[in-house]
């Protein structure tokens, strides 16, 4: 059962709850159960264009690649790229391919997993630091026993086949480990 | 380096949608709940007015008003625009207006649509009744429209 | 502060929380904390300057800058009305910035209202609706931080089961909150241990409700204070500190376990209250803990344990009510979450505790207590420092 | 009070539509502008507000992302208001005369282009009683004219002249969007968009952003050869029910001029962010203008009308007058919500 439905009932309240003030209605109406709740659906639809570097970043996912944003200060590669160091707030110089490999920062253990490309549970989500990236990226690893997956260990990006491949996320289906010896996690305490 | 030849504009709908829930409260649900009853309830506002639809709070002073009266299903347009450019959602999906309407009774104007079929049978003043909906469930849209007095 | 003017809480009302709010409007929510702080303070809405509320995103309610439509009910007409928001530290911000009214002298009292219908939607989705060529969230939102707080277990070697004890104790404490959302006097260490794991190492019993709920507070100058508290008969809460600060959400170099946005607003706002060790000075805090494990996290990141040892004083029970740092007596976010008032109540708890307003959840002769709020990427952070002596 | 000043206005050049760019890209090269613009930098300032709302482009926390463009690292005082940039400046400036800022800087931005604008605004009304109905921005701005128009307190004649003084001064506007106007003949002669309003009493829909900074005393003086000081400002809020309140006048209007001592002096230009023509009337009326004043020269927000950038721009705007030198005293204007429910005012003034 979904979690977060559980505690969706509607309250009796009791004192100290406070309603707002006793009305009075005109007789005349209808005996059926006056309106307490209502449903409004709203449904507003927009284009969406992610921006200059989101699609350099995209269109780079497209031939399974990864790229990010250089830093004009630091040189620090950030990704995902969106045109801007957040450190200084200048326009990052250019896109450098990174990756595609890259190191678990940190991880957790999903019990509960939302929409439909939601692998089963129980399953890892972690923080991947891709190989040349000064910041992770989330993603889900599989391939391996949920038990064994440790903070610096070395994973490798499962591309889904290239007739599937589009400008997307999800052309990343999921990371598995890669056969190397792990990175010593105090290294990537500031690159998660 | 990757090049940064990103001159191809990437785009795709966006649609952010939900099935609203509201709780109404006590003023809301008497007024929703007369419309599913076929009658327009309003509220006797801080200063003697009948404000319709009515308001759980003053809306000048912001006191807490409770006296709701019945009000009538007939009225006056106060002002009015023409929608031309119909959109998802608008009560009518031909070319109509978008009135206030003083019901008789009331001393405020309710926001609507009056079904008019042309902006030339509109004016300010002329009177309008309301066109219930075929199935009232306790909505703003169990009014599906105005129509001009005597037309319903 | 600052050679500013002197600002004090005179007023504090909240809602009954609850899942869905099934008695009231939108309007009504906010109206019946409005009153509530309004009556606290023996004034009326005409008694009011200014009005500055805050809320969460606006997808959440389906309304957007909801803050025209309420004007009327929350007294606004005519007024100066400002809509704050900043995350989930909305609450605390907005708090600040109303005390920036008094403290700037375009005001003598001021109504701040923060509020969250959760019921209208569900956070859920407005957290995650699938916006096109980004990656889908299958963790859902506790998958955001869960992956930090194991990150904090690994740094401090922490037991596992620190954050059941949090859980175990804010829920309890909730019992003596009438007001608080959940009421689990059923509740044990097993049944916090034994509910659904979500996020591992975050099980259910661990999270936050979803609620609907409001809160208000009358802040006043110096005199207009005096004046309400000779009427009321209690004493304000004075304002020592307030601060906000702010970094992105990704940067080479970030600690998300333990923010510098953090560290940095904890110690100015600790030099404007002039408190030089919080551990001993502090007497109860309001902590923003959505997730257990934030308990700890925080008492580091605020200061009041040495890194690593936050988990120390939670294992020790010195953020009980009995302890010497008694930490969300109300009950906290984890008995209680309309998400954009969760700062304020907070900020509402600490002012209430030494106002000796809190009833079955107060700490006798609290002094000084600090409010705390936190938002986004653990990014924004909004703190208060209250005091039941004038400074 | 301390003394406060516009030291730097940076803003877009406005466009229908920026769909290459971010709300971080668009917004980014404003702020850097109003930094080049007094060689200063991010280090230089105490706190940031910025003003923006998720709804227009579609956007959850799109304030989060736009941080990003002022570069927070180390940590800021920083704070944000779902409403004009204009409120984010008034938060500014409280922050200031609270003593605990000397410097701010604040933006304002939005991308109203991705959405459906007059439909996506219906958000912002009674959510039970008109939001199910969905009327669009424009005929709920048609309701207002009307109501001026059937009072005799404009016309659709005297509504063209102001869309056609608008659009004219705009030419020499080098950030407007819409500039030069067909002769108010050919105005009238044009169909109506929502009778009784046409597109030309209404306002481009425009993506864009402005960036505004803010300085106390010696500070202004240290940026600018002439700040922009603030000597008043204020904003107040009316009814939302436009079913129960007379559309035609501006209460909220005449209490924030009266409260920012818009009449203690001779106003040489004034800036309304007054998006339908007929409102220019409304606010010109509410504020007590004089025929002397030079109402937007900029071209106002029929010229450009980035959403919740276009107050802020109209203080800009007087702002950089002010320091150019070629007015002494200015009243500068934002709205927020539908027919002009709430309004800023700002008096804003040079030396001496």
């Amino acid at each position: 059962m979904p979690p977060y439905d559980n505690d969706r009932v509607v309250v009796e309240l009791t004192n100290p709850g406070w309603s707002q003030p006793e009305i009075h209605i005109p007789a005349g109406g209808g005996d059926g159960e006056p309106v307490q709740r209502i449903r409004v659906p709203a449904a507003l639809r927009y284009r969406y264009n992610p921006g200059t570097a989101p699609t350099e970043f995209l269109l780079a996912l497209a031939n399974k690649k990864l790229v990010g944003g250089v830093c004009p200060e630091t040189g620090d590669v950030y990704v995902p790229p969106r045109g801007v160091s957040p450190v200084v707030g200048r326009p990052t110089s250019g896109t450098v391919e990174i990756g595609p490999n890259g190191t678990v920062t940190t991880f957790c253990v999903v019990h509960i997993g939302f929409g439909v490309n939601a692998p089963p549970t129980p399953f890892v989500s972690a923080l991947i630091l891709p190989d040349g990236a000064a910041v992770s990226l989330y993603g889900t690893i599989l391939e391996i026993p949920i038990e064994q997956v440790r903070t610096g260990m070395r994973l490798e990006p499962v591309w889904v086949d290239d007739d599937e491949l589009t400008t997307s996320f999800e052309n990343i289906k999921y990371w598995r480990p890669l056969d190397e010896p792990d990175v010593d996690p105090d290294l990537l305490k500031g690159h998660m | 380096m990757a090049d940064g030849s990103s001159n191809e504009l990437l785009e795709a709908p966006l649609v952010i949608e939900y099935p609203f829930m509201r709780t109404t409260g006590p003023v809301i649900g008497a007024f929703l709940t007369g419309l599913r009853d076929g009658r327009v309830l309003g509220i006797t506002g801080a200063d003697g007015r009948i404000v319709c639809p009515p308001v759980e709070y003053d809306p000048m002073t912001g006191a807490a008003l409770t006296e709701m009266v019945e009000v009538g299903t007939e009225g006056v347009v106060t002002s009015w625009s023409w929608v031309t450019t119909v959109r998802e959602g608008q009560p009518l999906q031909r070319p109509h207006a978008l009135a206030l309407i003083q019901l008789d009774g009331a001393d405020t104007s309710m926001m609507h649509v009056v079904d008019a079929g042309t902006s030339d049978a509109m004016s300010t003043g002329m009177r309008v009744a309301i066109r219930w909906a075929d199935e009232r469930e306790g909505l703003i849209s169990d009014i599906a429209a105005f129509v001009p007095a005597g037309a319903q | 502060m600052s050679g500013a003017n002197r600002v004090a809480v005179v007023g504090i009302g909240q809602t009954k929380h609850a899942a869905i709010r099934g008695d009231v409007s939108l309007p009504g929510l906010l109206r019946e904390a409005a009153q509530r702080a309004l009556d606290d303070a023996h004034l009326t809405m005409d008694d009011i300057d200014a009005v500055i509320v805050g809320k969460a995103p606006d997808f959440f309610e389906g309304v957007m800058m909801p803050e025209c439509y309420l004007a009327e009910a929350i007294g606004a007409v005519g007024k100066p009305l400002l809509r704050v928001h900043t995350a989930g530290s909305v609450g605390g911000s907005t708090a600040n910035v109303a005390a920036s009214h008094i403290e700037a002298g375009v005001a003598e009292r001021v109504l701040t209202i923060a509020w969250e219908m959760q019921s209208c939607s569900e956070a859920m989705w407005a957290l995650s609706f699938q916006i096109p060529f980004q990656q889908q969230l299958v963790a859902g939102a506790g998958g955001y931080f869960a992956p930090f707080i194991r990150e904090y277990m690994r740094r401090t070697n922490a037991p596992d089961d620190i954050g059941i004890l949090v859980a175990l104790k804010d829920r309890l404490n909730a019992l003596k909150n009438p007001y608080a959302h959940l009421h689990e006097p059923d509740i044990t260490y097993d049944s916090v241990k034994e509910s659904f794991m979500l996020w591992e190492p975050i099980r259910y019993s661990e999270t936050c409700p979803s609620s609907d709920g409001a809160i208000a507070m009358v802040l006043a100058s110096e005199s207009a204070a005096e004046a309400s508290a000779a009427s009321s008969g209690v004493p304000p809460a004075w304002v020592l500190g307030t601060s906000m600060r702010s970094e992105p959400a990704m940067a080479a170099g970030r600690n998300q376990v333990s923010p510098q946005a953090g560290k940095d607003c904890a110690a100015d706002v600790f030099r404007q209250a002039g408190i030089t060790n919080p551990r001993a000075e502090i007497d109860v805090v309001e902590m923003y803990v959505p997730f257990s494990w934030y308990e700890p996290m925080w008492l580091e990141n605020l200061g009041f344990a040495e890194e690593g040892e936050g988990w120390k004083l939670t294992e020790a029970g010195v953020t009980h009510m009995d302890g010497d740092l008694p930490v969300n007596c109300s009950g906290g976010v984890l008995s209680t979450n309309p998400i954009g008032a969760s700062g304020m109540l907070r900020f509402g708890e600490a002012a209430m505790q030494v106002r000796g307003q809190a009833g079955a959840h107060q700490i006798d002769g609290a002094k000084k207590a600090l409010g705390h709020a936190y938002g986004g990427a653990a990014q924004f952070f909004a703190m208060w420092v209250v005091g039941a002596d004038k400074p | 009070m301390r003394d406060v000043a516009i030291v730097s206005v940076s803003q877009s050049t406005h466009q229908r539509s920026l769909d290459h760019l971010n709300e971080v890209e668009m917004i980014q090269p404003v702020i850097q502008g109003a930094f080049e613009q007094i060689d200063a930098t991010i280090r230089d300032i105490d706190f940031v507000c910025s003003g923006s709302s998720d709804y227009l482009a579609g956007q959850a926390f799109s304030f989060v992302m736009s941080l990003d463009a002022v570069g927070a690292w180390p940590p800021m005082a920083e704070s944000h208001v779902e409403m004009d940039g204009a409120w984010a400046l008034y938060e500014a400036w409280l922050k200031i005369q609270s003593g605990h800022a000397d410097t701010a800087l604040v933006f304002a931005y939005s991308k109203a282009s991705p959405g459906d604008l007059p439909r996506v605004l219906s958000r912002q009304l009674d959510p039970y009683y008109y939001g199910p109905l969905w009327p669009d921005s424009v005929a709920i701005a048609g309701l207002q004219a009307r109501a001026m128009i059937d009072a005799g307190l404009t016309s659709e004649a005297a509504m063209a002249e102001i869309a056609h003084r608008n659009r004219t001064v705009a030419l020499d506007n080098p950030h407007a969007q819409v500039k030069g106007s067909a002769s108010i003949e050919e105005l009238l002669a044009q169909p109506y968009l929502s009778d009784p309003l046409r597109v030309h009493d209404c306002p481009p829909i425009s993506d864009g952003g402005v960036a505004v900074i803010l300085a106390a005393g010696d500070k202004a003086h240290q940026w600018s050869k002439r700040p922009a000081w603030i000597r008043g400002l204020d904003h107040r809020v009316d009814s939302h029910n436009f079913g129960a309140r007379d559309l035609t006048t501006s209460p909220s209007i005449s209490i924030a001029a009266d409260k920012a001592g818009v009449a203690h002096g001779k106003v040489d230009i004034a800036e309304l962010c007054t998006p339908f023509t007929h409102q220019e009337t409304i606010a010109v009326k509410a504020l007590g203008l004089g025929d002397d004043c030079v109402v937007n020269p900029s071209g106002g927000p029929l010229a450009a009308n980035p959403m919740m950038a276009a107050g802020l721009i109209r203080l800009g705007e007087v702002a950089n007058r002010i320091m150019d030198g070629t007015a002494d005293r200015g009243v500068a204007h934002a709205t927020s919500g539908h027919c002009l429910q709430q309004n800023l005012i700002a008096v804003l003034e040079g030396e001496g």
